[in-house]
Formats: C-alpha cells, sequence, structure tokens
C-alpha cells in the first residue's frame, strides 16, 4: 500500500478556525501558486506556501502546522500584495504560526529563541538592545558562533553600545506591566506565551 | 489644524543604525524640521512581537502612541519601516473593538481613541518639501552618482496600512533623490525583502536574498543603494561579505541611508551623517560629489573602492 | 372574477423547500379563486393542459402561475391561457423559484412567502383587464454597430436577406481585431486571408451602407422604428476623391505617429491607409501628429495627392438613419494591463501583449513577420507566455476567464518555434481550457512537437536582470517549487473587456451591462442574442468572450433573429401602456414634460387641453403615472389601484 | 397578511422589472441565500414608484420598504430612474417629519447581472430593519399636542398698510377692467374685521377693494377657474409666488393675466385674533394706526400689535412686494433673506423619532376631513378629481381614522412637493389649527437643500425639481452598498 492521505478523515474545523483567526477566505485559494512564486524564503520552506495554503483547504492539520515554513516566513507580505484571490496569505501563515505556538508546536527553535531573546530585552529595559539580544539568544540556542565574524566590523565601527538604553521616567517598568499581564493571560488562557 | 509633530527614533537608532539617526537629525535641523522625540517611548515589538502575538505587539506600540497623544502631537515621524509598519499596523487593528478592548487589558491605561498619524521621516520631509523646495536647497548636488534605490518589503506593503503609493513600484525616494541631482537607477528589486530579522537565527536566507539585490545593483551600474530600513542597511551593509560569501562574488556596494545621501546634497559634513560608520567604504562617492561641486572633473573610473 | 391558482412544484426546484400544496391550499381561500392545484411542471405540456383544462371546467377568467421568474415563462404562459380563450393579459405570475426556493431552506418562511407572494399576485390580477395590442410598421434596415468578424457576418447575412444595412465602424477599417491577427488557432490559418475577403464582400454589398470612422451618437426611438444619429468623424481626406493610392504616406514627413493598429509595436505616418487590405481602403490623417494640421507648415499630401482628396479643414459629420432594429457587435479591448506593476508592464519594453505579438508575428506588421524584441531589435532566443494577465484575477476586480487565450497562447507559442527554430517557449497557466473542436488536440501539438514548454504555475514577477535579459520568477505547483527563467521577451496573455465606450454605447441602447463592459444578453441560456430591449440584438465578443467560430456563429444568429423580426410588415406594441382618464386630466402637462419617449402630446378635446397618449410610441415605463398627482395617467396592468392592492395585501394594519 | 411572528418582519419591495428584478432573478439562480422577509411588488421602472406608495406601505405597517431600480444612466426607460433617484430621496429626508425612521426606506440600484450585490442589499437592508425592530405602529402612540412658539421677529417692521396707495390701486384697476373678465382682490366680509374675495367686473365693483392686514386669503387659488380668459389679480407678495408656480406649471398663461402688486407689510393671524376677541362676539369698529389695529367687539377694545399678531410666514417673508408684475404700487422692500426654520417646523425639529409620531397621532385626532386645506391650496388643480375621495384610482378609504388622516396629509404634501410656495393658505384655512404647513415645510427644505436652493415660485421659467433631473446629482449621493 501506499502511503496515501486519506482525505475523508480531514480535520474540517481547522479551515474555519483559520479563516476566523485570520479574516481570510483560504478557500478561495484556486492554486496558481503565485505566493510561492515570489516568496523570498521558498528555498528554505519544506512545505511551499500554496502547499499549506492546500493543506489548510483540506484540513491536513498535522501537516500543516508542523512544517518549517511557518518560522522562516519573513512576512514580507509578497505573497498577499499579489495573490489573485485577495487573500492575505501572510495573515494566515502568522495565523498558523499563532496556531502552532499556542499548541506548543516549535518546529523551528530557534527562531522563536531569537524572538524570545528579543523580547526579554525589551521586558527588561523597555527598549531593545543588540548585545543583550545576542548573549540571550546565544545563551538559548547555544549558537556560539552566530555572527561572530561580524564582531569586529561592528566593534570598530562603534556600533554596538556595551550598555541597555532603559528607557526613563519608569517606562520600563511599564513595559515589563504588559509583558506580565500579557504572561499571565496567555496562562490563563492555556496558550503559550 | 495646526500640525503637531513627535518624533520616533526606534531602538536601533540607538545602536545598528545610529548613523541613520545621526544623518535624519542632521538633514532635517537643516531643512528646519524639529523632531522632538515621543517621551519616554518604549519599542515597538519589532517582528518578534507581533509574530508571537498581534495584541502584545499593538499593546507596545499603543503605549507609543499613547504618550505621543499626550504630548499632543497629531503626527508622528519615524524612520524606521519596521516601527512605521508596526505602529500603523496597531492603529488599524485598534480600530477593532473587540481587539481594542484585548489590548487595554494589557496596557496600564486604556488607549487613547484617536491616534496621531503616523509616517515615515521620508513622507515628513516631502510633505514639507516638494521636488522643487528641495532642490532649491541642494548645495552639492549629487550630479556624477548614480544611486539605486530600495525601499525593502515594509514600507509600501499592506498599500491599504502603509499608504505608501504604489506597493509594486514606490516612487518617492527617487523623486527625493532626483530632486537632490542624482541619477537614479529604476531599480526592479525595491521592494523584494532582504532576509529581515533572519539576519541572526537563519543568515543563509538573508545572505542569498541580500545577494541577489546586491548582485543587480552592481550589474545596473550603481555606485550605491540607497535605503530607509536600519534592518534592510544592516543586511546589505554589515552582512555584505556574508552575501558575498553566499554568491561567491565581489559587490563592494556601498548601502547609504536616504538621509545620507540627502545629507550631502544639502552639504552637511560627512562627519555629522555618520558616513564613517558605513562597513562598505563610500568615501569614493563623496570624493565625486566634491570634485563635481567644486567644478572639476571627477575621475570615471576607480570611483568604487 | 373567477381566478384559477396553480403552484407549480417545478420538480424539486421549488417543491423541495416550498409546500406546494399548503400553498395551493391557502390560495384557494383567496378573494375570487375558485380553483387551485400544485402540479408537478407547469411548463411542461401536461401543465399546461392542467391550466387549460381548468379554465374550461371552472370557466376562470383570470390565472395566476406560481413558478419560476415571469422572465422566463411568463411568455409561455400567456400563450397557453390563449389558447384556452382567455386574453393574454389576464395572467399574473408569483415568482416563486428565483425569489424563494432557490435562496432559503426554511420550508416554513418559504411556504408563507409563497403564499403571500401569491396572494399579491391574486390582487394584482383581480384588476387585470384585456388588453389588445396596436400594430404598427416596421421599417425594415438594420443598423450593425462594429465591422468586427461578428458585425461583417451580421451585415453580409441581413444584406444576403434583402434587408438594408447600415455598418458603422469606429476605426477607420473593418476587420476588428480578426484583421490584425497573424494566424488562427488549431488551423493556423492565415487570418487576413480569411476575413479579408469577407470585408471586400461588404465593401461590394449593394444593400451595405459602410460608414467607416464613425460612431453612435444619439438612439431614440423603439423596435421598429429606431432613429440613429450617427457622427462620421473627419478623416482630413475626401473618400469620395481618395483612392487608397498611399503616395501620401510615402511622402509624408511625420513618420513618428504611433501606429495603433500594430497596437503601438512601431512607429507610422500622420497621413496612411491603416494598412494594406483596409476596407475601406482610404488614407485617415491623425491630426494631433501632422505638421499641417499640429503646426500649420507642411501640406505635402496635400500636394502630392493625385486627386486632391486631403482636405484639412473636414469637420465632423453627424447623418440620421432610420432603422428597425440594431445588432451590437463591439468587441473587445484589452483591459489596462498596466496595473500589474509586478511584470512591469509598460515599463519594460520587453514585456508586451499578446496583440502586441501578434503584430510581431504579422507579416504586415511593423517588423515584418519578423520576431525581434521591442527594445533592441534582437530575435529573443528564451520566450515566456503568461497566462491569465486580468482574468480569473479578483484582487483587480476580474474574476472571470478569458476564454480564448490558452488557445492563442498555444498558437503563438507553435508559430514563435516556426519563426525561431533555435528558440525556446514556456508558457505559465493555471488551467488549459481547450473544450473546442481539435483544440485540445492542438495544445497538446504545441507541447510534443513543438517542444513548448508547459509550467503549471502563476508567475509572481519579471525584472530586468541587469544584463538585457529578464529574470522572470514563477512556480511550478506540480513540482512544488519556485522556478525562475531568464527570458529575453515575455508576452502576457491579457484579459478582454467590453471596448472602450461600450457602457456608454449600452445606456443609447438602453441595455445592461456588466462591470467588465460587457453587454447582457436577455437570457443567459436561452436567449443568448437578445436583449431586454427588443429589436437589439448582441453577436460577438461585446456579449462575452468568445472566439472567431463563436463569434462568426453569433453574427449569423442575429442575422437570423434581425430576418425573423422583419418577416412580418407590422410589428404589435405591447399593450401595457398608459392611458388618460380624459375627466381627470387637467393638462398640467407634466406628464408631457416627463416622458422619455415623448409618448405624450397635448390634444385638444372639446376646446380644452387634455394629454394623450401615442400608443405605438409608449413603451410602458409609468413615469407618467407616478407624476400625474390627480391619478388621471394610468399605467395598464399597473395601476395606481393594482399596485395599491398589492401593498395592502402585504400591508395590512 | 400576518408575518411570521418572531421570525420575520414585513418589508416590501418595489423592483423595476429589467436591472433589479432580474438581479434578484440572477441572485436566485445563483442560489445566493438572503432572509425571507422581503416581498417583491415586480414594476415596470423605479420611475413608476410613487412615493405615496410607500407611505402607504409605511403607515400601514411595513417594517421596511425597499426600492430597487436599474443604475442611473442604465434605465432601460433611459431616464425613470433619473426622476425616482430625485423623488425618492426626497422622500428618505421627508419621512423623519413623520416620526419614520428614515432607515426604514432604502432605494438602490441593481444590475442584472449583479446577483452577488443583490444577496447584499436584500441581507443588509433585511438586518438592518431587524436591527431597528418592529415599526411602531401609529395608532399604538399616545396623542401629543404641543403647540409651536410663534414669538418671533420680522425680518421688517410689518405695519397695518394704513397709507397704501389703494386709490391709485383702483384707479389702475378701473383703468384695465375693460379688457379684462373681472379683477380678483378682497372686500369687507360681514364686519371689518374680515374680508371676502371680491371679483369685480364693473368700477362700482371696484370701489369696494380694501386694502389691509385682513387681506389673508390668496387670490391666486380662483386664477386657474379662469383659464382662458383674461384676468386681473391683486397680489400680496406671497400671492405672487403662487401665480409665478401656476405660471411654471402651465396651469395658466402669462398673456391671461394682469398682476397688480401692493406691497405687504403683514397679515394678520385671525386664529389668534379670534382667541383673544372670543367667540360669538361682534365687532363693532376697528381702527387702525401704523403698526397696530384696535378692534373693538362687544363693547370691548382690544389692541392687536402687528408685530405679534402677524401670520407665521409674514416674519420670515422677504417679498412683500410680488417679484412679478405688470402695474406696481410701491418700491420694492429690501430684506435680506434668512434662512430660518419656520415655527411649525421647529416644533417638530425639536421632538425625537416616536414623539413626532405621536404629535401628528394628536393632531389628526382634531381633523375634520373638511378638506378646507385643500380648497384653499392654490396649487391643488385637480379640483373634482382630487384622489381623496375618488375610488379610480382608489388611494385612500374614507374611513375617518388618524392614520388615512395624516396619509391624506402626506398625499398633499408630495402633491406639492417643489411646488408649494409657503403660501400657508392650508393651514390658515383649518378649522381646527392643525399645524399641516410643517409636512410641506419639510418637502420645501429638503427640496432647496438637493436642488440649488430651488424655491418654488420665484422663476416662471425654472423647472420643477421633480420634474428634471440630472444626470450626476450634485447633492445626492448614491448610497455604497459594495
Amino acid at each position: 500500500m501506499n502511503d496515501a492521505i486519506v482525505i475523508t478523515q480531514r480535520d474540517t474545523v481547522f479551515m474555519k478556525d483559520v479563516d476566523a483567526q485570520s479574516s481570510q477566505k483560504v478557500s478561495a485559494c484556486y492554486q496558481c501558486g503565485n505566493c510561492t512564486a515570489g516568496c523570498p524564503a521558498s528555498f528554505v520552506y519544506d512545505m511551499q506556501a500554496n502547499q499549506i495554503m492546500r493543506g489548510v483547504q483540506l484540513g491536513l492539520k498535522e501537516a500543516v502546522l508542523n512544517c518549517r515554513s511557518l518560522w522562516m516566513c519573513l512576512s514580507c507580505s509578497t505573497c498577499s500584495l499579489r495573490c489573485p484571490n485577495s487573500i492575505d496569505v501572510a495573515a494566515v501563515m502568522e495565523t498558523l504560526r499563532h496556531m502552532a505556538r499556542r499548541q506548543n508546536r516549535i518546529t523551528v527553535p530557534n527562531v522563536e529563541k531569537f524572538w524570545h531573546s528579543f523580547l526579554d530585552t525589551v521586558r527588561v529595559c523597555g527598549r531593545t538592545y543588540e548585545i543583550g539580544v545576542m548573549a540571550l539568544y546565544i545563551l538559548r540556542s547555544l549558537r556560539v558562533f552566530t555572527d561572530l565574524d561580524l564582531a569586529p566590523e561592528v566593534l570598530k565601527k562603534n556600533k554596538l553600545p556595551f550598555m541597555p538604553h532603559v528607557v526613563q521616567n519608569g517606562g520600563a517598568a511599564a513595559i515589563g506591566r504588559i509583558m506580565r499581564r500579557y504572561k499571565e493571560r496567555a496562562e490563563r488562557e492555556g496558550v503559550r506565551p | 489644524m495646526k500640525t503637531t509633530v513627535a518624533y520616533y527614533p526606534g531602538c536601533s537608532a540607538h545602536g545598528f543604525s545610529v548613523d541613520y539617526e545621526k544623518s535624519t537629525q542632521a538633514v532635517c535641523g537643516a531643512l528646519g524640521i524639529r523632531l522632538n522625540d515621543i517621551p519616554d517611548w518604549n519599542c515597538c515589538g519589532s517582528t518578534p512581537a507581533h509574530a508571537v502575538d498581534t495584541e502584545l505587539s499593538a499593546a507596545l506600540c499603543v503605549r507609543n502612541l499613547d504618550n505621543a497623544v499626550k504630548a499632543d502631537a497629531n503626527e508622528l515621524l519615524t524612520p524606521c519601516p519596521s516601527c512605521l509598519s508596526n505602529l500603523r499596523h496597531a492603529a488599524k487593528r485598534m480600530e477593532d473593538p473587540r481587539f481594542r478592548a484585548r489590548v487595554d487589558e494589557l496596557l496600564d491605561n486604556p488607549a487613547p481613541a484617536v491616534f496621531p498619524e503616523v509616517i515615515s521621516v521620508m513622507q515628513g520631509i516631502a510633505r514639507r518639501f516638494d521636488a522643487n523646495a528641495l532642490a532649491e536647497r541642494v548645495k552639492k548636488p549629487l550630479k556624477p552618482l548614480r544611486l539605486a534605490t530600495y525601499y525593502g518589503c515594509l514600507m509600501s506593503r499592506p498599500a491599504e496600512i502603509m499608504d505608501f503609493g504604489d506597493p509594486e513600484n514606490p516612487t518617492l525616494m527617487e523623486s527625493m533623490l532626483t530632486a537632490c541631482g542624482a541619477e537614479v537607477v529604476d531599480f526592479p528589486l525595491k521592494t523584494v525583502c532582504c532576509g529581515a530579522s533572519f539576519g541572526i537565527p537563519e543568515r543563509a536566507v538573508t545572505a542569498r536574498l541580500s545577494g541577489r539585490i546586491l548582485a543587480l545593483a552592481a550589474d545596473m551600474r550603481a555606485d550605491a543603494l540607497v535605503v530607509a530600513c536600519p534592518l534592510c542597511q544592516m543586511n546589505l551593509d554589515l552582512r555584505q561579505k556574508q552575501a558575498e560569501h553566499a554568491a561567491d562574488a565581489i559587490f563592494a556596494m556601498p548601502v547609504l541611508y536616504f538621509t545620507q545621501a540627502m545629507g550631502l546634497a544639502l552639504g552637511v559634513p560627512p562627519g555629522r551623517l555618520g558616513i564613517e560608520k558605513l562597513r562598505v567604504n563610500a568615501n569614493g562617492l563623496i570624493d565625486k560629489i566634491e570634485a563635481a561641486a567644486s567644478g572639476s572633473t571627477a575621475p570615471v573610473e576607480g570611483s568604487r573602492p | 372574477m373567477r381566478i384559477g391558482v396553480f403552484i407549480c412544484h417545478c420538480g424539486s426546484n421549488i417543491g423541495g423547500t416550498v409546500d406546494c400544496a399548503k400553498v395551493a391550499e391557502k390560495a384557494a381561500l383567496f378573494p375570487d379563486v375558485v380553483y387551485a392545484t400544485d402540479p408537478m411542471y407547469t411548463c411542461a405540456e401536461p401543465g399546461q393542459a392542467t391550466i387549460e383544462s381548468a379554465i374550461a371546467e371552472y370557466r376562470l377568467d383570470g390565472i395566476v402561475v406560481a413558478s419560476c421568474s415571469p422572465r422566463m415563462h411568463e411568455p409561455t404562459f400567456r400563450r397557453t391561457v390563449e389558447r384556452a380563450g382567455l386574453n393574454r393579459y389576464m395572467l399574473e405570475m408569483a415568482n416563486i423559484r428565483e425569489h424563494v426556493s432557490w435562496i432559503g431552506k426554511d420550508v416554513e418562511s418559504n411556504t408563507n412567502k409563497a403564499a403571500e407572494l401569491v396572494a399579491i399576485a391574486v390582487a394584482k390580477l383581480r384588476g387585470n383587464t384585456p388588453l389588445h395590442s396596436k400594430s404598427f410598421e416596421v421599417n425594415k434596415r438594420v443598423l450593425v454597430i462594429g465591422g468586427g468578424v461578428a458585425g461583417i457576418q451580421a451585415a453580409l447575412d441581413c444584406a444576403d436577406g434583402d434587408i438594408p444595412v447600415v455598418l458603422v465602424e469606429r476605426e477607420a477599417t473593418i476587420g476588428g481585431k480578426m484583421a490584425k491577427l497573424d494566424k488562427t488557432f488549431p488551423t493556423v490559418d492565415c487570418s487576413a486571408c480569411i476575413v479579408g475577403p469577407k470585408m471586400v464582400d461588404v465593401a461590394q454589398h449593394p444593400l451595405i451602407a459602410l460608414y467607416a470612422l464613425s460612431e453612435v451618437e444619439e438612439i431614440s426611438g423603439y423596435v421598429g422604428n429606431f432613429t440613429v444619429k450617427i457622427r462620421k468623424r473627419a478623416p482630413y481626406v475626401d473618400w469620395d476623391k481618395c483612392t487608397g493610392c498611399g503616395a501620401c504616406s510615402v511622402k509624408c514627413p511625420s513618420k513618428k505617429t504611433p501606429d495603433a493598429f500594430n497596437e503601438f509595436t512601431g512607429v507610422t505616418t500622420a497621413i496612411k491607409v491603416a494598412f494594406p487590405q483596409a476596407i475601406p481602403k482610404k488614407a485617415v490623417i491623425t491630426a494631433a501628429h501632422c505638421r499641417q494640421m499640429s503646426r500649420g507648415k507642411c501640406g505635402v499630401c496635400a500636394k502630392v495627392c493625385p486627386t486632391g482628396a486631403v482636405n484639412y479643414d473636414m469637420e465632423d459629420v453627424i447623418v440620421t438613419e432610420e432603422v428597425g432594429s440594431i445588432v451590437a457587435a463591439t468587441g473587445y479591448d484589452l483591459m489596462d494591463w498596466t496595473v500589474y506593476k509586478e511584470y512591469g508592464a509598460g515599463r519594460y519594453p520587453d514585456v508586451i501583449t499578446s496583440l502586441q505579438y501578434e503584430r510581431l508575428l504579422s507579416g504586415s506588421g511593423p517588423t515584418c513577420g519578423h520576431i525581434r524584441r521591442p527594445s533592441d531589435g534582437r530575435e529573443p532566443r528564451i520566450i515566456v507566455f503568461i497566462q491569465c494577465v486580468g482574468s480569473r484575477d479578483r484582487s483587480i476586480g476580474r474574476p472571470q476567464c478569458s476564454g480564448f487565450c490558452c488557445m492563442y497562447t498555444a498558437k503563438q507559442a507553435v508559430l514563435t518555434k516556426d519563426h525561431l527554430p533555435e528558440s525556446q517557449s514556456y508558457v505559465f497557466y493555471m488551467d488549459i481550457r481547450a473544450p473546442g473542436k481539435m483544440y485540445d488536440e492542438f495544445t497538446r501539438r504545441a507541447v510534443e512537437e513543438y517542444g513548448v514548454e508547459y509550467v503549471r504555475g502563476r508567475v509572481s514577477c519579471v525584472y530586468p536582470d541587469g544584463k538585457g535579459a529578464y529574470s522572470v520568477m514563477g512556480v511550478d505547483t506540480l513540482l512544488g517549487r519556485p522556478v525562475e527563467i531568464t527570458a529575453d521577451l515575455i508576452v502576457l496573455a491579457v484579459g478582454i473587456e467590453g471596448s472602450r465606450g461600450a457602457g456608454e454605447l449600452a445606456e443609447k441602447l438602453r441595455i445592461s451591462y456588466d462591470n467588465c463592459g460587457f453587454f447582457m444578453e436577455s437570457h443567459v441560456k436561452l436567449k443568448p442574442v437578445e436583449t431586454n430591449t427588443i429589436g437589439v440584438f448582441l453577436a460577438g465578443v461585446c456579449q462575452g468572450a468568445r472566439d472567431i467560430p463563436a463569434s462568426v456563429a453569433q453574427g449569423s444568429a442575429t442575422a437570423a433573429k434581425v430576418l425573423g423580426l422583419f418577416a412580418r410588415d407590422r410589428l404589435e406594441n405591447d399593450p401595457q401602456i398608459a392611458c388618460v382618464d380624459m375627466r381627470r386630466c387637467v393638462a398640467c402637462g407634466k406628464c408631457v414634460r416627463c416622458c422619455p419617449f415623448g409618448a405624450i402630446e397635448e390634444v385638444s378635446v372639446r376646446d380644452e387641453q387634455k394629454a394623450h397618449v401615442i400608443e405605438t410610441v409608449c413603451q410602458g415605463c409609468g413615469l407618467c403615472a407616478a407624476t400625474c398627482p390627480q391619478g388621471a395617467v394610468q399605467l395598464a396592468h399597473s395601476t395606481d389601484n393594482q399596485i395599491l392592492a398589492e401593498v395592502n395585501t402585504l400591508c395590512r394594519y | 397578511m400576518p408575518v411570521l411572528e418572531g421570525k420575520e418582519l414585513r418589508i416590501v419591495g418595489f423592483l423595476c422589472n429589467w436591472c433589479s428584478y432580474g438581479g434578484a432573478d440572477a441572485a436566485g439562480v445563483g442560489r445566493a441565500v438572503q432572509p425571507t422577509d422581503l416581498r417583491i411588488i415586480r414594476v415596470p421602472c423605479s420611475g413608476r414608484v410613487d412615493p405615496i406608495f410607500i407611505v402607504k406601505a409605511l403607515l400601514n405597517g411595513a417594517d421596511g420598504v425597499l426600492v430597487s431600480g436599474c443604475h442611473p444612466r442604465d434605465c432601460h426607460y433611459s431616464a425613470g430612474n433619473f426622476y425616482a433617484r430625485r423623488r425618492l430621496e426626497v422622500l428618505k429626508q421627508f419621512l423623519p417629519v413623520l416620526g419614520i425612521d428614515e432607515a426604514r426606506f432604502e432605494y438602490t440600484w441593481v444590475g442584472a447581472s449583479e446577483a452577488q450585490l443583490w444577496q447584499h442589499v436584500v441581507t443588509t437592508f433585511t438586518n438592518r430593519v431587524h436591527a431597528l425592530g418592529k415599526a411602531p405602529r401609529f395608532d399604538a402612540v399616545e396623542p401629543l399636542l404641543k403647540i409651536a412658539d410663534m414669538a418671533l421677529t420680522a425680518l421688517r417692521p410689518l405695519g397695518t398698510g394704513k397709507n397704501a396707495a389703494l386709490p391709485k390701486l383702483k384707479e389702475a384697476i378701473k383703468a384695465k377692467l375693460p379688457e379684462l373678465e373681472c379683477v380678483i382682490g378682497w372686500q369687507q366680509g360681514y364686519d371689518e374685521a374680515r374680508t371676502v374675495p371680491l371679483f369685480a367686473r364693473t368700477p362700482q365693483d371696484v370701489d369696494k377693494f380694501v386694502w389691509g392686514p385682513f387681506n389673508v386669503n390668496n387670490p391666486a387659488v380662483y386664477l386657474p377657474t379662469f383659464r382662458g380668459k383674461k384676468v386681473g389679480i391683486v397680489v400680496k407678495g406671497c400671492d405672487a409666488r403662487s401665480v409665478v408656480e401656476l405660471l411654471q406649471e402651465n396651469l395658466i398663461s402669462r398673456e391671461d393675466v394682469i398682476l397688480f402688486a401692493m406691497p405687504c407689510e403683514g397679515t394678520l393671524d385671525m386664529a389668534r385674533i379670534g382667541e383673544k376677541l372670543g367667540r360669538y362676539t361682534t365687532v363693532d369698529a376697528v381702527v387702525c394706526d401704523e403698526a397696530s389695529i384696535t378692534i373693538t367687539a362687544d363693547g370691548k377694545e382690544h389692541r392687536f400689535c402687528m408685530a405679534d399678531f402677524a401670520q407665521g410666514k409674514c416674519y420670515g417673508c422677504a417679498t412683500p412686494l410680488a417679484a412679478l408684475s405688470d402695474v406696481s404700487f410701491g418700491a420694492p422692500v429690501d430684506v435680506k433673506p434668512v434662512s430660518a426654520t419656520p415655527p411649525e417646523l421647529a416644533l417638530l425639529d425639536s421632538l425625537s423619532l416616536p414623539e413626532r409620531m405621536s404629535f401628528w397621532r394628536g393632531q389628526m385626532g382634531k381633523c375634520l376631513r373638511c378638506y378646507a386645506c385643500r380648497n384653499a391650496c392654490p396649487m391643488c388643480v385637480c379640483r373634482d378629481y382630487c384622489v381623496s375621495d375618488s375610488r379610480d384610482p382608489h388611494w385612500m378609504s374614507q374611513l375617518a381614522d388618524e392614520r388615512e388622516k395624516l396619509f391624506f396629509q402626506t398625499v398633499h404634501a408630495f402633491h406639492l412637493a417643489g411646488r408649494c410656495t409657503g403660501c400657508g393658505e392650508c393651514q390658515r384655512a383649518c378649522p381646527v389649527g392643525i399645524p399641516i404647513l410643517a409636512l410641506r415645510q419639510q418637502i420645501g427644505r429638503v427640496i432647496e437643500q438637493l436642488f440649488e436652493s430651488y424655491k418654488a415660485g420665484t422663476d416662471p421659467a425654472a423647472a420643477p425639481p421633480l420634474l428634471t433631473y440630472m444626470p450626476q446629482e450634485k447633492n445626492i449621493h448614491e448610497r455604497g452598498w459594495k
């Protein structure tokens, strides 16, 4: 037997959920592939944008939510811009990524680690602070050699201040509160913050 | 209504793109546009925040908008397209009452009903100085330079949010640089993504995408790429070596902020524009401009290092 | 009145969501209803027989049929009641299919709604009276608007049927788009060689009056008696004198005039004959580019013309023609393809439309049939065809398929291989739509014999690669990978829309058109060449995308309609028209002032001025009835009382 | 017929046969699911839809009415929808004065190919009507009796016309009399405080002419009955506007009428004066000074200052002397017109929609259906063939209920749309003092706003706005349904 997908056993709620959360109508996709054709990141995708759309149409929830592509999307919106059916494909991708995160499906952990490193810096300082992001990211990802080749250049050009610029007047604390409320709410609602 | 401007520099202004910030301040100073920072501004959340959660992203942005409102601003300028995109998206999404309620839950105090209009510094300058007005202020025309403009993917998209002209072919920067005397090439990849924030986690993506842009600029015999985005600039300039490595080619393509190019034309000393902070040396460009301005003919060959 | 009500099940179309028996049961209780039943298919023979026998058996003098839209079967049932001896206008219909059963599934609501619609039909019918038509003379001449292949066919067929034809063509020559094509699919015949003889037939037919370079300015009147004003635009050449010798064009110094006939792929002279096979073969001056007319000095053509035909002071002329019927065959234009910024449409010289490519392929085109790139005149080696540019694209409001692009692209790819054996063509497509005779076989030949590479997917963008070629960023969805082609020439299969000005013409013809400028037929299935304005017919692409054989067939079909209409010497009017109650009329003239048809006149009756409706001119719109305060003008079968009865049936306190 | 309780509301649609009915058919063919409330009445053209059909439906229990026709420029009859657009827009803006929410009525354009648009229109409109809920029943509202505040300031000083050139007028009339059938004006009625119409045919008759603030009637009302005969008429400024409107409508011809224009200083509101005098009093004497009138009735003196007791219309009057005349006895008074809301209308403006309905319920309770309003109206030219008492067409029953009475008033107002000069004779003639002029004023206001400040009866050559159209209306904005 081949490993045919039994499409009668698909998740029929999935497309409705995606439609509702992204405010798009995925059934309008007729598979012209324009999203894939214009996608700058397609070469690192394991499932092309149009295939993801098809997956959503067929209710292939597992395949779609576990794919690497969701995490590699650059959010450049080229797909949305050129979709002949006016589907905001980037919004669908973002929705799927949010869904995947909420269900703890982190297929490309480094990307998420980078985001968290970034947001952690913001949480503490109120603003980003590149050395901090890098340090946290290296700690999280254990990718010590990330951009090490750039270090001499950057330091030479004095582009990276070593001291974080903390937002004055209690702004940093305000951001901390926003992040805390977000985290608490996410935990309350049972989704991955 | 009187326009009261607030300025949102964005975090990178104090980090990687300190040269963008310097040149923006210098150009706006030269044009008499006062940039008052939003008091106590914070990070807009950039890509990571909206990649994680749109409500969180909006909350971070709305706090800035709120502070701008408290400072009586009705126009908000920002140099960074990513910040611009986030702030505009947040303002748009807040029109949905359900979304607004969810965001208000995260904030210290509820968001104001009306937000100031957020536009890019580029639009801010263009609104005050049309091409003729700019041309009148040019001291050192960029005549000898052949420039390729690059907007990146965020500035003009999505069109209904960004309102930055044709999403496929924005032309604002071209008109400004033309006013500054430069020869501007019709650069087809002006809105194609450079790899964005993937420089750190997935550098191969960025190297390849940036490489394509740099290669075409070189093929079109551009003297420099002119950009409006700190992240794009970093990918195209700081990471140009990585791109060259991936493409197995040498581009040696200076990547200027449009404010740096304009600053040169307006006669701002290069030192005040942070030109020295560029990874790919742009001194050759300055020499050409100076030579043209002083009347002598610049060397045609070898202008690019 | 004794009314019979027939509630049609229409199989399960109505019966599925309307309890027809219950509706009939309720209807039986409505005032004056003496008989109600629910046949399965009322329009079918047994159904009609039910009506006929019920009329006899129950001595009915009015019938209500609740079924599909009256726009569908009102004529059918009118004939039915007439056969049974009633006046054909003693019929009313309730639309319980399109307006009830097909738009909702709630049986309770539908049944109630159907019953109410029947109730208002009964209420209206109670105000009906037998009506009788008036007959009027038919002017047996036909106007054909548009001289493309569909219009030519319609004109020739009408003229061959002894009907004088007025053929109006906007361009300087007839032939339409077909005259611009190099070859036709699937036989790869020379297009000009097959349409050319037909054009000559038009020129030579004694019953066809051809107005080229002319447009319809104004249309008034009605079936049988239209009055048409035609603007003959000034060609600045006296066509009675012009022999089409071309001497003017040879000497014209203004050689940079954009060449519209060649789809702007080349330049031409300010005075010229559109193309060698043009009909009429007469010269025309493009005023904007003529040195004499724009700058006041030159006059070369006037000097060299052997017959002295050139006349720079010529002005447009309006001529009036009286006809009894009109055929619209205005064809199409390409949509504004420059909206495709991602393809650099209109920005990159080597990204061209399929119609421009057709001119490059054509021996009479600007390159004499040699395929050369517009940018540098080089022969392209890699040619990319992109399908569905402006078709099936909802994001720009063009959801429809343009119908023939798949086929002409295959043809163009085949011809490309013929012209340039070393070349390679790629076709980006979404689906290949080839449902005609020998069509699919033709596309297969393109692939198998001519090596055309079909890539399934759309193209995201095209940009110059800086080295003189173009990068085409596409996708092969069958592979699931993006693909990139470095191409020399890109041909866009640009979608079509109703020709420029179609909307304005539709308004003059009082017919509907859709948002792409295509005219609306009377019924999409059953009346594809008729329109809602009686006496106006549609031929060719002006109604929607179709290829040459279908356009020709439709041209002939309209001719059959015209000949059928003209088979009678007199036509009968629709008697559902306005009528003035002389007693009530105070001759204030409000109705006279409003009537769009000039169908009301003031007459003197016993020394008093009164309004009077000219029965054969009135079209029955009822504007006068809504205007007259004293209710002196009433529209038969839409009287105030009938509409009030309908309102009162629905709205009871 | 009853609606399905709790499920549907009563929504009536008038659809033109060619475009919108076809669009609804196309929606059906496309199985475009729609709410089931709408009941479609097929009409040949949206131009056939007399706005009064819609009022009829709304007053008789419809919760919503939708009219749909061909897109402008796309009419099967070329121009029907252009007229419909003007008339229906006037109706839409008129409805609130009756206390009916204008959102309950909509008109739109849907083409025969626009199935989706039709589905959208039906769904949106039905949802809108459901959001508004069941329409309030006119019979169920509590009557509300309120009186407009008539404390007004006149645009010019009002007076008694004591020094008017009455002898000169008589001379002029006598000079013209031989060529005229008669000259219409005023003479003293049964006492000095009342005037009645005078149809002067002889020089002796002419001597009976009176001039003063008691000349309240509008003599233009008699002109159409003399159609075809040459007559003279003495006019106040307001009367002349009625004459002009009659000329505009071709109901009289200019060569058949000689206008004698007298400068009016204001006329008295006899209803309020009657209240002061009391019922069944006998007027003994009337004495005028320049600004007031002193009436002695049953031995008691009453002084009425013109500034306080003029007719409502006189306060806002900017044309005391006829603009159009053949013989004029005064110089035009320079009064700057001010667009002030008349008091009757201002009262209604101040009420909420439910209150307005209550207001009319209360007022119509007083109506006797005597038709004095109609008979006094100079623009009511149907005479014996008024739709109020005809069976063919049978617009209204003789049932004496408030709804039917209000319906008559609405019909009257609509028959006057774009024609009413605001002379106020209807209201003045009303024996029970119903402020019915407000309905005409509302239409007048709407028409002024929509059609370039159009005022009926000012230009004999102007086309009445509802009898013409512009392909692109400046002030009517098509409602976007897309």
